[in-house]
């Protein structure tokens, strides 16, 4: 991570007139106040970074912004003008246009196609001219793509291209970022930002949302930061002393995200890959003792879905190649022990781990229940005695067993999760992604419960947050794709200084 | 700008879904009413002689429980298919099934005793419907062909298929070329209770009905089943037998239905001929989705929509209303249903500023 | 089976294919757009019915045909409001609307029953009609076949060659990104409801203004389902629909002239046939391995979001 | 209330077995005895005629849906002639299923004091006789049945009467002796008229070929249509039918052949093509019933199977490209038929394969018409 760019000297631009001025801005969500009485202004020619923890209000403010969402109170102004935004279409009119941290892009579609969905010139299409419209502007901001590709065959990296150039096609004089380097490279996280600087030189303003100390120090030529919906600071890169005030007043107390890490007993294998190939997959070999950490790092789409999915039984791999608990993955799925096995911790919590029409106990019982049983019978009862101790245990709010999956936070229902899944005391954990998304509280608590959990089990990590691995783990393991380009211990700082390189397929010096 | 707009409900409505169906209820009367006065019908005298042929005699009321027989079965079915996302809109064929296995059964045995020979007859349908509920099960697993058109499509070849049979191999030789088979002998009959007018049917519905209710309460069975409503990724993340559980859900609901089939030949009709399928099969399905899928509710709404059959005929008879009045009614009383639902997790709030 | 009888066998399946055509194209609109709307077989019938009525009273079968058109793309849009405004169970509503749209026919169209109304008659294209096989298969049919000759084409043309029909595409397949490219996804879902249910709506005045000159009950006979099993087999492409159309009259035609040149198969085997191959015929192409071709949000309701 | 066009329900319609107690006897069936000892023989007495002052209450029970054109529109013809009348009051019910369902229809119109309830369909013959057993003071009249009380009888039309007419001017009138008939349901009562017309045909054309395409629906105007285009495309030069829908008609028009119709005169739907067409005409039986109870003189028990005697069939006007010569020869055949004698199925009569079925000189009992499951000689297709 230490690999961010050098940013080019500062233009000095004189204060210019704000594009777009947000005034007293409040939104509400049910009874969480996402956005409070917020006050900003955004200038041409500049990136302004809005910082913040998961669940500050930064996605909301933007959503607003971008006319996807209608603020509860306060005004916006564009060029002093007052607006307001019934639709993303009457945003993108005055000029504002958002890349979201999900694309937004038709994957049967082409890249023509996707850039130019709402902005085609006439009734009557013809494939070829959007092509060339697309292939021109693509060369004007010399980004590479090739305007007839499928866009669901492209990377994630050349799928922000397509929604870069989606906002340049428009014109747009506002470009928003949500979250935009979570899925890029640090090659391309370096496109980016030169990208992002061609662009402010050319007077477009720029809003790049992060949380990301290090790239916001490294980008930004204003900084705001977010917490609890309300503006905490408005700062200037110059004025801070060291990442650490930055992350003080982002979360409001002496929190750097480091955890004590000691040790823990390795003991017998757990999970043995061999030759794995197929599923996009290319002769993955990795295995994992009980007592230690093992992250799987890369940019997401590299291979780490077909490898989880395949350990974890949703796809199946080719015969012979995922041992689990010293059995063949054929035996060890034909009817796996609801305890002491495998537990999976998918990043999809409330589409996969959960059912988000039911409640906590049925939502308990939906990997447990074999733990529940007596004979054709379920118990009930017991079940719902044990969910309440557990959201005693992991103080799930709103403390209720009742409660449906849907109507949790984020935080929450992922240690709703964790705790059904300890519960079953396994031998082996996959977490995905387990803290994205979380705030820095539930991040801490999660990442403390898995450490623990080490004398039980091991773990098989998935992450694209680098420092979550380095924080967690006792090995990582490098996906570029679809292959493991490299495999080693934490402590050798050599490897761990070039995994950026690892995660762009750069394996020989 | 003081417009409405929609908000989401931090909780689900308590009580909503009762009102949201008594809402659409009156909203189908209303609707209905103001045809009636379209036509230039008295709409009061229209509420007047549909409370007669309805609630306002027992008479009426003693057939709509006869009548709501078939519904709730079939419908009790239904809702267990549909409980686990699977949409099997077959209920009519595997209606016929039932009663084509029951038949068999009473033609080829039709000397057994009534003791043994009903429970064959019982186990010929559940088997027959069950069997035939498969075939998409099978096509949906295998081969990921959408139930909702193959369940469909097997409705008019089990209809053709009973036809053949009450046209060809089954008809009685004594019936003058009728298409239908001899009468079943009268060990193979469901007689009344007592010396009511209902039948026997009525344990079976109980039986069922209660069953049902207990299994998905009390079984893991049941709890895998509403757990495997969530789709198929979700089953192979929690360990659940997926194509198991379709192929068992299929196979219940068939059965189920199956067994209105049964029920309906041996109390009802006494011989299998083609004018057995009344299209209880589609009502089921609306009644499925008033009572939400649940068993007590499901009863109730059988027994409603069973009441608005026997009650359009008063209407008929007095005011010459015709008889797809009642479609007309089970149509919009589904619809503003499907619509009302909406407000079980969403309301409408003031927009402010 | 001689040239001729092979001719009038085709000719025949074109014909029982037309209606049926424009419904699945209708039904293909619908859920290029995501919207699965399974009330084909009611919006047919109503459309059957206001047809007739229109050409009864106004003496004009176009005028038919155009009302039949809008009474189908009416039922859609309660469909559409039902399921794009209030989120409601598309499988559900769809069966909903079939059993309304039944009870309506039933109820107001029962008093016309047995009148004749002016339609559509075949007639010779001259020139055309005189090519050698081809011309007594395509060219001897009348005037709303001839318009179902261009409509897969034109359906193609708007999906793929202009502004609405690419809109229309990608709100079936993410309808977010429609949002954020600043259109109107829900009112996008609605258009391609109402506009496929115009056209299955064609399809319903088909019946009664060319097949027959009738009204009566129950015209579309099942139809409508086989429209909504084609859609699936034909891969949402409206080329294949036309294949799909013609292969189920063919049938249909077939099983009624093994009848005529005098068969001892039983007839209700024989009536199986067209259902049995739907079955049949969706179990192949599944088997092929082209489920995947479906709009990726189709059936999948746009929530509001606050 | 059948939702998705099932043809159950529909099919029952015609299932017109016009089983008359008279033939019970003749059939010497045992089963069929077993059914009539089971009903005490009844003593035919004319019922007491309802008081002077009092309108008549007339109910029918129709099992399709009244705007079929078909069967239940016939009989709804008949009852709007009797609700003509000053002194009745009528109502009726359409779509009512058999079984459990008619029971409860029937039931609640002997409830309301109707005096007379005709119900039209075979499959209601069971619970009419149930009712009719529970009040005694009602009088039901079943159509095409053949069980009675002491206050219901039966009654059906012989419409094979007037298929041998319209047999004989398609015989007459077709060039390639081929005749197509487009057939709803493999019942005796469209098998028998299926044979009646062949017979017709070949006693005027000993060349004529009936052709049978089964559709197995009452009325689906656009199936229909194509199995009328079906039998034209083999060669058939006139199309018969029993079906409800005109489609057939318009099938014949539109290739510049001829058409028979059947229910009513159906020459509006294809004028140029419509030969004749053979026809129901109840209104004469029901308002000769309902008199009947007015004055007091109606009997249960009685089995009435009129034909054109009685005038319940008749066949429709001729169509003008119909030669006298032609009219002449079947207009002789009415006289006699009008006049009652009944010949259409006198021997020799062949069946398909050949075998002989009734010697010369030998005439077909009702019994054996009313369960009619074979075609003769002359008919290509198959009763299954």
């Amino acid at each position: 991570m230490d690999q961010l760019p050098a940013r080019p000297p500062r233009l000095a631009l004189p204060d210019a007139e704000p594009v777009v001025a947000l005034r007293g801005l409040t939104k509400r969500f049910g009874k969480v106040l996402a956005n409070d009485q917020i006050t900003l202004e955004i200038r041409p020619g500049r990136i302004k970074a809005l910082l913040g923890e998961n669940g500050a209000g930064k996605s909301t403010l933007m959503g607003m912004l971008a006319g996807r969402l209608v603020p509860d109170a306060g005004r916006m102004e564009v060029h002093g003008r007052e607006v307001r935004f019934a639709s993303a279409r009457e945003a993108i009119a005055a000029g504002i246009g958002m890349v979201y941290q999900h694309f937004m892009l038709v994957e049967a579609m082409t890249v023509a196609e996707n850039v130019l969905l709402g902005q085609e010139p006439g009734f009557f299409l013809s494939p070829r001219d959007m092509e060339r419209r697309v292939a021109e502007l693509a060369a004007q901001y010399r980004l590479d793509i090739d305007p007839r590709a499928r866009v669901g065959d492209l990377s994630m990296g050349e799928k922000q291209l397509v929604e870069i150039l989606k906002l340049l096609a428009r014109d747009s004089r506002v470009l928003i970022f949500d979250e935009p380097t979570a899925v890029l490279t640090p090659a391309e996280t370096f496109r980016l930002f030169e990208a992002l600087w061609s662009m402010t030189a050319q007077g477009k303003a720029v809003v790049f949302i992060s949380h990301k100390l290090e790239e916001v120090l490294a980008i930004a030529d204003e900084i705001a930061v977010l917490r609890s919906g309300k503006v905490e600071a408005e700062l200037r890169p110059e004025e801070i002393g060291s990442k650490a005030d930055l992350a003080r007043i982002m979360i409001g107390k002496d929190v750097l995200l480091e955890v004590d890490r000691t040790a823990a007993e390795v003991r017998e294998q757990v999970l043995d890959i061999r030759n794995l190939n197929g599923l996009g997959l290319t002769d993955i070999n990795l295995d994992l003792q009980r007592g230690e950490v093992l992250a799987v790092v890369g940019v997401a789409g590299n291979g780490q879905k077909a490898l989880v999915e395949a350990v974890c039984g949703l796809t199946q791999p080719p015969k012979d190649t995922i041992f689990i608990l010293g059995k063949p993955w054929r035996e060890y799925y034909a009817d796996p022990d609801w305890k002491h096995t495998l537990s999976y911790i998918p990043e999809d919590r409330l589409g996969l781990a959960t059912m988000r029409n039911k409640n906590l106990v049925d939502n308990m019982l939906l990997t447990t229940r074999k733990g529940f049983r007596s004979g054709p019978l379920l118990q009930k009862a017991r079940a719902v005695a044990d969910t309440r101790e557990l959201v005693r245990k992991y103080d799930i709010k709103p403390g209720r067993v009742r409660v449906l999956a849907w109507q949790l936070s984020g935080g929450n229902l992922q240690k709703a999760v964790l705790a059904r899944e300890l519960y079953r005391e396994p031998r082996l954990i996959v977490a995905e992604q387990p803290t994205q998304g979380l705030d820095v509280a539930a991040t801490e608590e999660v990442w403390r419960r898995l450490l623990d959990a080490r004398d039980m089990a091991g773990i098989l990590l998935v992450t694209g947050d680098l420092n979550e691995a380095l924080q967690l783990a006792d090995r990582v393991a490098v996906m570029y794709r679809g292959r493991v380009v490299a495999q080693f211990p934490v402590t050798d700082r050599d490897q761990v200084d070039k995994i950026g390189l690892y995660m762009a397929g750069v394996t020989d010096f | 700008m003081p417009a409405l707009r929609v908000i989401k409900r931090d909780e689900p409505w308590r009580g909503g879904a009762l009102a949201i169906v008594l809402g659409a209820l009156a909203f189908s009367l209303g609707a209905g009413i103001l045809m009636l006065a379209a036509q230039g019908k008295s709409p009061v005298q229209g509420a007047v002689v549909l409370w007669q042929g309805t609630f306002g005699n027992v008479f009426a009321l003693e057939d709509a429980l006869r009548k709501s027989v078939p519904i709730f079965l079939c419908s009790l079915g239904v809702a267990v298919a549909f409980r686990m996302q699977v949409w099997n809109i077959g209920a009519e064929g595997q209606f016929a099934l039932g009663a084509i296995g029951a038949t068999w059964a009473a033609l080829t045995f039709p000397g057994l005793p009534k003791i043994v020979l009903l429970p064959v007859m019982f186990l010929a349908a559940l088997l027959a419907g069950g069997l035939w509920a498969l075939i998409p099960a099978w096509l949906k697993l295998k081969l990921k062909v959408s139930e909702i058109i193959t369940t469909l499509m097997l409705n008019y070849i089990a209809i053709l298929l009973l036809d053949y049979l009450v046209f060809g191999v089954w008809k009685d030789p004594t019936s003058f070329g009728f298409p239908m088979t001899p009468e079943f002998s009268p060990a193979a009959i469901l007689g009344p209770i007592g010396g009511t007018r209902l039948h026997w049917g009525f344990a079976v519905c109980l039986v069922a009905g209660v069953g049902l209710w207990a299994f998905f309460r009390f079984t893991l069975l049941g709890y895998e089943l509403k757990a495997g409503g969530e789709g198929a990724r979700v089953a192979r993340y929690a360990g659940l037998p997926y194509g198991f559980l379709v192929g068992f859900v299929m196979t219940v609901s068939g059965a189920l239905a199956g067994l209105a089939g049964c029920v309906e030949t041996s109390a009802v009709l006494g011989r299998l001929q083609p004018s057995l399928m009344a299209g209880y099969g589609y009502t089921a399905i609306v009644v499925a989705w008033l009572a939400r899928l649940e068993p007590l509710p499901i009863a109730l709404a059988s027994f409603l929509l069973a009441v608005l059959r026997v009650g359009v005929e008063n209407l008929q008879l007095e005011m010459q209303i015709p008889a797809a009045y009642g479609m007309i009614m089970e149509g919009l009383i589904l619809l503003s249903v499907l619509a009302g639902q909406f407000f079980q997790t969403f309301r409408l709030g003031r927009r402010e500023g | 089976m001689d040239w001729g009888i092979l001719v009038a066998l085709l000719a025949a399946a074109v014909q029982s294919g037309t209606p049926v055509l424009f419904a699945t194209l209708g039904e293909m609109l619908s859920e290029k757009g995501g919207v699965l709307n399974l009330g084909v077989e009611g919006m047919m019938s109503v459309a059957a019915l206001a047809a007739f009525l229109t050409a009864y009273f106004t003496g004009s079968p176009w005028l038919g045909f155009l009302a039949g058109g809008l009474a189908g793309a009416c039922l859609a849009s309660l469909h559409g409001v039902i399921c794009v405004g209030f989120l409601g169970n598309q499988v559900v509503s769809g069966l909903a609307l079939t059993i309304l749209g039944l009870g309506l026919t039933h109820f107001f169209g029962t008093p016309y029953i047995g009148l004749a109304a002016p339609g559509f008659s075949k007639f010779a294209v001259p020139g055309l009609a005189d090519l050698p096989v081809l011309g007594g298969i395509l060219f001897r049919q009348d005037a709303l076949v001839y318009v179902s000759y261009v409509l897969p084409v034109a359906f193609w043309f708007f999906l793929q060659r202009t502004r609405p029909g690419l809109a229309v595409r990608a709100v079936g397949e993410m309808p977010a990104a429609v949002a954020a490219a600043g259109l109107h996804p829900l009112r996008l879902r609605l258009f391609a409801a109402v506009a496929g249910g115009f056209l299955v709506g064609l399809g319903g005045a088909y019946l009664s203004l060319a097949y027959t000159h009738l009204w009566t009950n129950g015209l579309s006979a099942g139809r409508g389902w086989i429209a909504v099993a084609l859609v699936i087999f034909a891969f949402w492409r409206p080329g294949r629909a036309v294949a799909g159309a013609y292969l189920f009259g063919g049938v249909m035609a077939f099983q009624l002239r093994l009848q005529a040149t005098g068969t001892n198969l039983p007839s209700s085997l024989l009536l199986m046939l067209p259902y049995a191959l739907t079955v049949l015929v969706l179990a192949l192409s599944a088997w092929r391995g082209r489920g995947a071709d479906a709009p990726a949000a189709l059936g999948v309701n746009i929530e509001p979001e606050g | 209330m059948n939702v998705f066009k099932s043809m159950g329900a529909k099919l029952a319609v015609f299932c017109l077995g016009a089983a008359l107690t008279l033939s019970l006897a003749a059939c010497g069936d045992q089963k069929a005895e077993q059914k009539a000892a089971d009903k005490p023989a009844v003593e035919a007495k004319p019922a007491p005629a309802p008081a002077a002052d009092k309108k008549i209450k007339v109910g029918f029970v129709y099992v399709s849906p009244i705007g079929d054109a078909g069967y239940s529109y016939a009989h709804h013809q008949g009852q709007k002639a009797v609700a003509a009348l000053p002194f009745v009051e009528s109502s009726f019910v359409e779509s009512v299923p058999e079984g459990a369902d008619s029971e409860r229809v029937i039931t609640n119109m002997a409830r309301k004091d109707f005096d007379l309830v005709f119900t039209t369909s075979f499959g209601y013959m069971d619970s009419t006789l149930k009712v009719a057993k529970e009040f005694p003071k009602v009088r039901f009249m079943h159509c095409s049945g053949f069980k009675t009380a002491e206050n219901m009888s039966n009654y059906f039309g012989r419409m094979y009467q007037a298929r041998y007419l319209t047999g004989m001017v398609a015989g007459q009138m077709t060039k390639k002796n081929i005749l197509g008939y487009v057939a709803a349901f493999p019942i005796p009562e469209v098998i028998r008229g299926i044979n009646a017309f062949t017979l017709g045909a070949r006693s005027v054309n000993p060349q004529a070929q009936v052709r049978v395409v089964w559709t197995k629906t009452w009325y689906d105007p656009a199936l229909e249509k194509d199995a009328a285009v079906s039998l034209l495309d083999v060669g058939a030069d006139v199309i018969a039918q029993h079906q409800d829908s005109p489609g057939p008609q318009e099938a014949a028009q539109q290739r510049g052949v001829y058409s028979i119709g059947y229910n009513s005169d159906m020459s509006a739907f294809a004028p140029k093509a419509h030969l004749t067409a053979a026809v129901w005409n109840w209104a004469p039986l029901y308002v000769q019933t309902v008199e009947e109870v007015k004055n007091g003189t109606w009997k249960g028990g009685q089995a009435i199977w009129g034909g054109m005697d009685k005038g319940v069939v008749d066949v429709a006007p001729y169509g003008p490209m119909v030669p006298d010569a032609v009219k002449a020869k079947v207009e002789a055949k009415r006289a006699e038929l009008k006049a009652g004698t009944d010949t259409v199925f006198m021997g020799p009569i062949k069946d398909q394969a050949g075998k002989e079925r009734y010697a010369a000189g030998q005439k077909a009992p009702d019994a054996d018409l009313l369960g009619m499951t074979w075609f003769v000689e002359g008919v290509v297709g198959t009763t299954e």
